[in-house]
C-alpha cells in the first residue's frame, strides 16, 4: 500500500492489543435462550435514545443522536449546484458520506472510505431520497455527511435517523421523517437495535448445519405514511423470519417517530421563543 | 498550466537551421553541452547542470526487510520528481507520465542493467538489508532530461557513502562516521544515457534543447556504459507522421564514443571530490558554493558577516502585566467527566446569552426509556451515559 | 543570560546568491547561507485556475519541493509560512484574477531551512520585478542549552545542543514580524531576547539585498 | 435585518461592530469564548475528550496499537496525531483527501507535541528492539469556528491526560504477546500545553479567541502555546501584515491567563471523571 503523504503516518504496520488477550478472558457472546440480554434489555426491547438539533453552527441543519453507546453527528449543507454535470435535471440530488471515525471501531478505521463505508453512504442515500421533495431543488444537491464517533451497534439506523432529522432541521423540503431500526436474527431469536457485539454474532457464529437463521435487517421507514424506503439485509435468513422481523422492525418505527416528531417541535420552539429557557438555567 | 504551444515560425526556424546543419546555441548536430559537476556537502549528493538544464540528485539509505524472492539483495529505487520549478506545466503533487517515462529509463538503465552490488548491501539475509533511495529534482528544463538525470545519478551513487554496521546475530549496529569509515557502494559498470533527436528531413542531433525536442520528429536514447555496451535503449515516434530511417546505427558508435568519454570525466569529478574530503581538505572541492561564479554581474559572495549587537535591555520593553483581568470565569462541574469554563460578566445581557449558547437544559433531551424509566440522564453537550 | 557588555558579537554565515540562474522562470535565485542551498523560481502573474481565483487579488501559489523522499506533511507547513509571508509584501491587489507561483526546492539543509527559503524567495520576488510594499528578511536563532546563550544563524552542529531554535521575519519599513516560527521549549524573557536580536540581524540580510540589486540593476 | 446586512456585506459588518468596541457575538475584544470539556465518552477508543470553544468543538479519540520500534530508535513508541477537517463541519470544506488546511494543523500539533515534551515516548516502550506501543491520536473537528487549533490541542491534551494502557507481558524468548486488559495503567503526561489563538486588524487591534468570520477577515492571525511552567512551547504566526512586539507580548500575558483557566478546567473534568469510576468500578 502507498504511504498517505498527506497524513502523518507511523509505523508500517501495527496491530490492535485485543487480539492477544488470553481467550478465556473475552467474554463469551450471547447467549440465545437468556431471558435478558447483556446489557438487561429485552429480545424487544430498543435502548435509551437521545436527540439533538443544532449542534453545528456551520451547517445549515445538523443532528446528534446516542442510541446506547452508540453516537452519531451529522450534518446538512445549503443546496450547491452539481458539481461536473452538463445539461438540466429535473430533479435535485443527495450526496450522502457515511464515515467511521477512526477511533469509534473496536479495531481502529482508516482515514479513507473502505468498502462498508461506501455501501453505507448508498444505503443512507437511498433511505432518504424517497423522504426528501427532490424535484423541490433541481440541478442542485444537498450535502449530508454523518460520521460516527462511537459505535456500539445500529450504527446504520442511527444515522439515517440522524440525517433525517439535520435533513429537517436544515429546512429541506421532506414528505416525511426516516425512521429506521436494525434487528439481528439467530436462530430464532430476534434481536431488536443490537449492539454491537451482537451484531457480530449473529453475523459470524453460526457453525454450518446447526442453525439456519442468521444475520442482521435494517429497514428505513417513513412511518407517517406508512412506507418503506429502504431494506438492507446481510446474512442467510427464510422467508418467515423475515415477516416476523418486519412486525417487529414496525413496532419500533412506532415507538422511535414521536421522538423525532417531539425533539422537531422543541427545535421550533426554540427558535421562536428563545426566551423560554433562561429561568429553568440554574 | 499547460504548456504553451510552439509557434509555427519557431518551427519552421528550428527545422531550417537544422537543414543547414546549424544549431540555435552554436553547436555542431552532433556535439553535447558541456557538463559541470558540483557535490553537496552530503555523501551521495550532487547538482548536474547539462547546458541550461539542472538536475539535483540525492541518494539516501535506510535499512529495510528484503524482497521475499530476493532474500540477500538489497533494493534501489528511483524517483524522479518533475516540480513547477522545471517548467511551470509540470504539475506538483502526482507523478506526471513525463516523470515516469524518465524514471523507467533511469531504472532500466542502472537498476536492470545491475550496475549495483545489491548482494553486498545484504546485512541479514532474509531480515535487514540496506535500501538505497535516489531522488532526482529537477530544477530547470531546458531539454534532455534523460541525459541529464542519468549523469547526476551515476555521479551521485559513485559519490555516495553508506554507514558500516555490525551484524552480532540478534542486534544490528549502525557505526556513525565518527566510529568507522563510511563504505563507497560497488559499481560494476557506469553508465549514463545519451539522446538524439531526428527532425523531418532526416538529420540527427545529439543533446537536444527544449525547442528542439519539441520540434524533432523521434527520439532516441541509448544507455551506455564506458565498455561500450548497451544497457538501455528507448525510442520513440513523437509525431505519427514520419518513418525514420536506421539512426540507431548512425550515432551508436559516436553515443559510445561520447559515454566513454563522459564517465571519464565524472570519474575524475567523484575521485576528487572523494579523495579531498578523505583528506578533510575543503580548499578544492566542487562544493554548490563553487557553481556560483564570482565575477558574474548576477551573483554576489560576501563572508562571514561578524555584527556586534547591541545589548537587549530588558527595560524597554514596556510592562504589560496591567492586563484587565476583569473576565472573571467559573468552573462548573457535571457528572460524567465533563466541566464547563464559563465566564461571568458584570453586563447581564451577555451572561444570559453566553449561558444559552453553552448549556442546554435536560428538558431538551427525549428520552425513549423502556429499559429503565426511573434512571435519570444528566446530558450537557455531547455526553455519554455508558457506565 | 544578560551580559555585562553593551556589544555582543556575533557570525552570520556567509550569504552567497545568483539570481536569474533558470531559464525557465521569470524571477530565480539560488540562495546560500552557509551550506543550507535553496533554489527558488517565481513565475507569472498568469492565468488562474477557476477554483483558486480570487477576483479581488493576486494568489499565490507555494510549491516546495524537499531533497529526498516524496512530499510531506512537513513541507505543507512550509508552503504555508511563504505563502502568507510573501502575501503580505506582495501589492495582491495591482494584479487581480491572476496568480504567481513560487517554487522552491531544497538543494542542501545544514541549519535554518526556513530562514533561508523565505529569504529566497523575497530575493526571487526582487529578481521577477513584481511590486511589492516591503522586502522580508528572515533571521534564524537559537538558545545553546548549557550557557543559554543566543547564537544567531546556527548551523547544524551548533543545533544539536539547541534548548530552543526560532525563526523570524521581519519587513524592511518598521521591522515588525511578519512571521515567527519556533522550536522547543523557552521563557517569555528568551523570546522577547531572541526577537531584538534578529530585528537587529535582519539590517544585514536587506542590505544583502540591496547590493546584490544595486550591482545588476546598474546594467540594466 | 442583522443576517441579511452580514450575508451582502460581510466586512462592513465587522468593522461596524469593531467600531463600536464590540464583537458580533457579543464578545469584547480581549474576551475569550466559554469553554466545555468532556473525556472518556467514547467507549470504543482508548481515551477520548471533546473540547468545545464556544461554538468550535473538536474530538479527539485515542487508539493503541502495537508495533516494532525503528532501527535507529529502538526505545521510542509512536505517536501519531492527525487532525480531520472533514466536510462535517463546515461548508468550507469537500470530500476527500486532507485538505492543505489540515496538514498544516496536523503538522501544528505533531510540533507543539514535540516541542512541549508533554510525553516522553520511552514510556511506550514495552520492549526494546521488540514491542512499543503506537498512539493513534485522531482529531475530529466537528465544528469549525475560529481557533480550531485551540480546540483540537485541548481535546488531545485532555485525552492523553486520561488515557490508560492495559498491561502487556512480552516473553523476549519466544515472543508470544499476552495482555491483561483488566490491568489498565494510567499514561504519564509531563505537562498541559495550552494554545491561545489571536487574529489581528487594522490598525494593530487585538482580537482574542477569533470565530471563523473574523479570522477570515483578519489581516493576520497568531497562536501562542504555553505549558505549565508558562515556558512557551510554540509560537506561529504564519505571516500575514507585520506586528510589533508589543502586540506579542500582550498575547503572551494574555495566554498566561487563559492557559490557567484552561488547566483547571482539563482537571476538573477529569477529577470528575475519577470520583465517578471509582463509585461504579467497586460493585463490579
Amino acid at each position: 500500500m502507498p504511504v498517505d503523504q498527506k497524513r502523518i503516518n507511523g509505523p508500517e504496520s501495527s496491530v490492535p492489543y485485543n487480539i492477544y488477550i488470553h481467550s478465556e478472558i473475552k467474554n463469551k457472546g450471547i447467549q440465545p435462550d437468556a431471558p435478558k440480554r447483556h446489557d438487561g434489555r429485552s429480545n424487544n426491547e430498543l435502548r435509551n435514545i437521545f436527540l439533538k438539533t443544532g449542534i453545528i453552527s456551520q451547517a445549515k441543519g445538523s443532528a446528534y443522536i446516542e442510541m446506547g453507546n452508540t453516537k452519531i453527528i451529522c450534518s446538512v449543507f445549503d443546496p450547491r449546484e452539481v458539481p461536473n454535470k452538463t445539461g438540466y435535471c429535473v430533479q435535485g440530488e443527495l450526496f450522502c458520506e457515511f464515515k467511521f471515525a477512526p477511533f469509534s471501531h473496536h479495531k481502529r478505521k482508516m482515514h479513507q472510505q473502505d468498502a462498508e463505508e461506501k455501501e453505507y453512504s448508498l444505503i443512507l442515500q437511498r433511505a432518504l431520497e424517497p423522504a426528501v421533495c427532490l424535484q423541490e431543488f433541481p440541478n442542485f444537491q444537498v450535502d449530508v455527511y454523518a460520521t460516527v464517533l462511537d459505535n456500539g451497534g445500529s450504527a446504520l439506523a442511527a444515522a439515517i435517523m440522524a440525517a433525517s432529522l439535520a435533513l429537517a432541521n436544515a429546512g429541506v423540503p421532506m414528505f416525511g421523517l426516516v425512521t429506521a431500526s436494525t434487528v439481528g436474527i439467530y436462530d430464532h431469536t430476534y434481536l431488536v437495535d443490537p449492539t454491537d457485539t451482537e451484531e457480530t454474532f449473529c453475523c459470524t457464529k453460526s457453525v454450518p448445519g446447526t442453525v439456519h437463521n442468521h444475520g442482521i435487517i435494517i429497514q428505513a421507514a417513513l412511518p407517517q405514511h406508512g412506507q418503506i424506503s429502504e431494506m438492507f439485509v446481510v446474512g442467510s435468513v427464510d422467508t418467515d423470519t423475515i415477516v416476523h422481523s418486519m412486525d417487529l422492525i414496525s413496532e419500533a418505527h412506532k415507538d422511535i417517530c414521536p421522538l423525532l416528531e417531539q425533539c422537531l417541535v422543541k427545535t421550533v420552539f426554540k427558535t421562536f421563543r428563545p426566551n423560554i429557557k433562561k429561568t429553568d438555567t440554574k | 498550466m499547460r504548456e504553451v504551444p510552439l509557434t509555427n515560425c519557431e518551427r519552421n526556424f528550428v527545422n531550417k537551421c537544422i537543414e543547414e546543419e546549424t544549431r540555435l546555441d552554436g553547436r555542431r548536430l552532433l556535439q553535447p553541452r558541456p557538463v559541470k559537476i558540483y557535490f553537496g556537502s552530503k555523501w551521495g549528493c550532487c547538482m548536474v547542470s547539462l547546458g541550461h538544464t539542472k538536475a539535483i540528485a540525492q541518494v539516501s539509505c535506510d535499512i529495510r526487510q528484503p524482497k521475499t524472492f530476493r532474500p540477500n539483495e538489497g533494493t534501489i529505487y528511483i524517483n524522479v520528481e518533475l516540480a513547477p520549478l522545471a517548467a511551470q506545466h509540470f504539475e506538483s503533487g502526482r507523478q506526471s507520465e513525463a516523470a515516469i517515462l524518465i524514471s523507467r529509463q533511469l531504472e532500466k538503465c542502472f537498476k536492470d542493467s545491475k550496475c549495483v552490488d545489491l548482494e553486498s548491501l545484504c546485512i541479514v539475509a532474509d531480515k535487514k538489508v540496506w535500501s538505497l533511495r535516489i531522488d532526482i529534482n529537477i530544477i530547470n528544463h531546458d531539454g534532455n532530461l534523460i541525459d541529464c538525470a542519468s549523469i547526476a545519478v551515476l555521479a551521485a551513487l559513485m559519490h555516495f557513502h553508506r554507514p558500516d554496521v555490525t551484524s552480532t546475530g540478534e542486534e544490528i549496529i549502525i557505526h556513525p562516521a565518527s566510529e568507522k569509515d563510511f563504505l563507497p557502494l560497488t559499481l560494476f559498470h557506469y553508465p549514463v544515457c545519451v539522446s538524439f533527436i531526428t527532425f523531418e528531413n532526416g538529420n540527427t542531433i545529439m543533446d537536444p534543447t527544449y525547442i528542439e525536442e519539441r520540434v524533432g520528429v523521434a527520439e532516441l536514447t541509448l544507455g551506455m556504459n564506458s565498455y561500450r555496451e548497451l544497457c538501455s535503449l528507448h525510442f520513440d515516434y513523437l509525431t505519427k507522421t514520419m518513418t525514420v530511417e536506421d539512426v540507431i546505427s548512425a550515432v551508436s558508435n559516436h553515443a559510445a564514443n561520447y559515454a566513454t568519454k563522459l564517465v571519464q570525466d565524472i570519474k575524475e569529478a567523484v575521485a576528487k571530490d572523494v579523495q579531498s574530503r578523505y583528506k578533510k581538505d575543503d580548499s578544492d572541492t566542487s562544493r554548490f558554493k563553487e557553481s556560483i561564479q564570482t565575477n558574474k554581474i548576477t551573483t554576489m559572495i560576501s563572508d562571514h558577516i561578524s555584527i556586534k549587537l547591541q545589548k537587549w535591555d530588558e527595560t524597554m520593553i514596556e510592562d504589560h502585566a496591567e492586563i484587565e483581568n476583569n473576565n472573571k470565569s467559573c468552573i462548573i462541574k457535571h457528572e460524567e467527566g465533563s466541566a464547563e469554563l464559563i465566564s461571568v460578566f458584570d453586563d447581564s445581557i451577555n451572561k444570559e446569552e453566553s449561558f444559552n449558547s453553552t448549556y442546554d437544559s435536560d428538558s431538551d433531551n427525549q428520552c425513549l426509556e423502556l429499559s429503565n424509566p426511573e434512571k435519570k440522564h444528566i446530558i450537557i453537550d455531547l455526553v455519554d451515559d455508558s457506565d | 543570560m544578560v551580559e555585562e557588555d553593551t556589544e555582543i558579537d556575533c557570525v552570520l554565515r556567509p550569504m552567497n546568491c545568483e539570481i536569474n540562474l533558470l531559464s525557465r522562470s521569470d524571477g530565480s535565485t539560488m540562495f546560500m547561507q552557509g551550506d543550507t542551498t535553496i533554489v527558488a523560481g517565481i513565475n507569472g502573474p498568469m492565468e488562474v485556475k477557476s477554483q483558486k481565483m480570487a477576483y479581488d487579488k493576486l494568489s499565490i501559489e507555494v510549491t516546495y519541493t524537499p531533497l529526498t523522499g516524496p512530499a510531506k506533511v512537513d513541507d505543507r507547513l512550509i508552503e504555508t509560512y511563504i505563502r502568507e509571508s510573501c502575501e503580505s509584501a506582495i501589492l495582491v491587489s495591482l494584479h487581480p484574477n491572476t496568480m504567481i507561483c513560487i517554487n522552491l526546492q531544497e538543494v542542501q539543509d545544514s541549519g535554518g531551512l526556513l530562514a533561508c527559503a523565505i529569504n529566497a524567495s523575497c530575493l526571487a520576488l526582487i529578481n521577477s520585478g513584481l511590486s511589492m510594499k516591503f522586502t522580508i528578511a528572515a533571521v534564524s536563532c537559537m538558545i545553546e542549552k548549557e550557557t543559554g546563550k543566543i547564537i544567531m544563524d546556527p548551523d547544524n552542529t551548533q543545533l544539536k545542543n539547541a534548548k530552543a531554535e526560532f525563526t523570524y521575519a521581519f519587513d524592511s519599513i518598521n521591522k515588525d514580524i511578519v512571521c515567527c516560527h519556533s522550536v522547543g521549549r523557552f521563557s517569555q524573557s528568551e523570546f522577547l531576547a531572541s526577537v531584538d536580536k534578529c530585528k537587529q540581524v535582519s539590517q544585514f540580510i536587506f542590505d544583502f539585498y540591496r547590493e546584490i540589486t544595486k550591482k545588476y540593476a546598474n546594467t540594466v | 435585518m442583522d443576517l441579511q446586512y452580514k450575508t451582502i456585506h460581510p466586512v462592513k459588518y465587522l468593522q461596524d461592530h469593531l467600531e463600536q468596541g464590540i464583537r458580533p457575538d457579543g464578545r469584547k475584544f480581549l474576551s475569550f469564548r466559554p469553554v466545555s470539556v468532556n473525556v472518556s465518552s467514547i467507549v470504543q477508543a482508548d481515551s477520548s475528550a471533546i473540547f468545545k470553544l464556544g461554538d468550535t468543538s473538536a474530538v479527539c479519540g485515542i487508539k493503541a496499537e502495537l508495533a516494532t520500534p525503528k532501527a535507529d530508535i529502538p526505545d521510542h513508541g509512536y505517536i501519531v496525531p492527525n487532525v480531520e477537517l472533514s466536510p462535517l463541519c463546515s461548508p468550507k470544506f469537500r470530500p476527500g483527501p486532507p485538505s492543505e488546511q489540515a496538514q498544516v494543523l496536523s503538522k501544528l500539533i505533531d510540533i507543539v507535541l514535540s516541542n512541549s515534551r508533554a510525553l516522553d515516548l520511552k514510556d511506550l516502550c514495552i520492549c526494546k528492539n521488540k514491542l512499543v506501543w503506537v498512539l493513534y491520536c485522531d482529531i475530529l473537528c466537528l465544528n469549525y469556528n475560529g481557533s480550531v487549533i485551540d480546540a483540537c490541542i485541548g481535546a488531545m491534551i485532555a485525552a492523553l491526560k486520561t488515557l490508560t494502557l492495559p498491561e502487556i507481558n512480552y516473553n523476549s524468548e519466544t515472543g508470544v504477546i499476552v495482555t491483561h486488559p483488566e490491568n489498565r495503567k494510567a499514561f504519564t503526561v509531563r505537562t498541559l500545553p495550552v494554545s491561545a489563538s489571536f487574529a489581528i486588524f487594522e490598525k494593530q487591534l487585538l482580537l482574542v479567541d477569533p470565530s471563523d468570520d473574523e479570522e477570515d477577515m483578519s489581516s493576520t492571525r497568531f497562536s501562542i502555546v504555553m505549558d505549565d511552567e508558562e515556558e512557551i512551547c510554540y509560537i506561529h504566526k504564519p505571516g500575514g501584515i507585520p506586528i510589533s512586539q508589543n502586540l506579542l507580548c500582550k498575547g503572551l500575558e494574555m495566554t498566561k491567563v487563559r492557559a490557567k483557566s484552561i488547566r483547571s478546567v482539563i482537571n476538573a473534568a477529569i477529577s470528575t471523571l475519577n470520583v465517578n469510576n471509582i463509585e461504579t468500578n467497586s460493585p463490579k
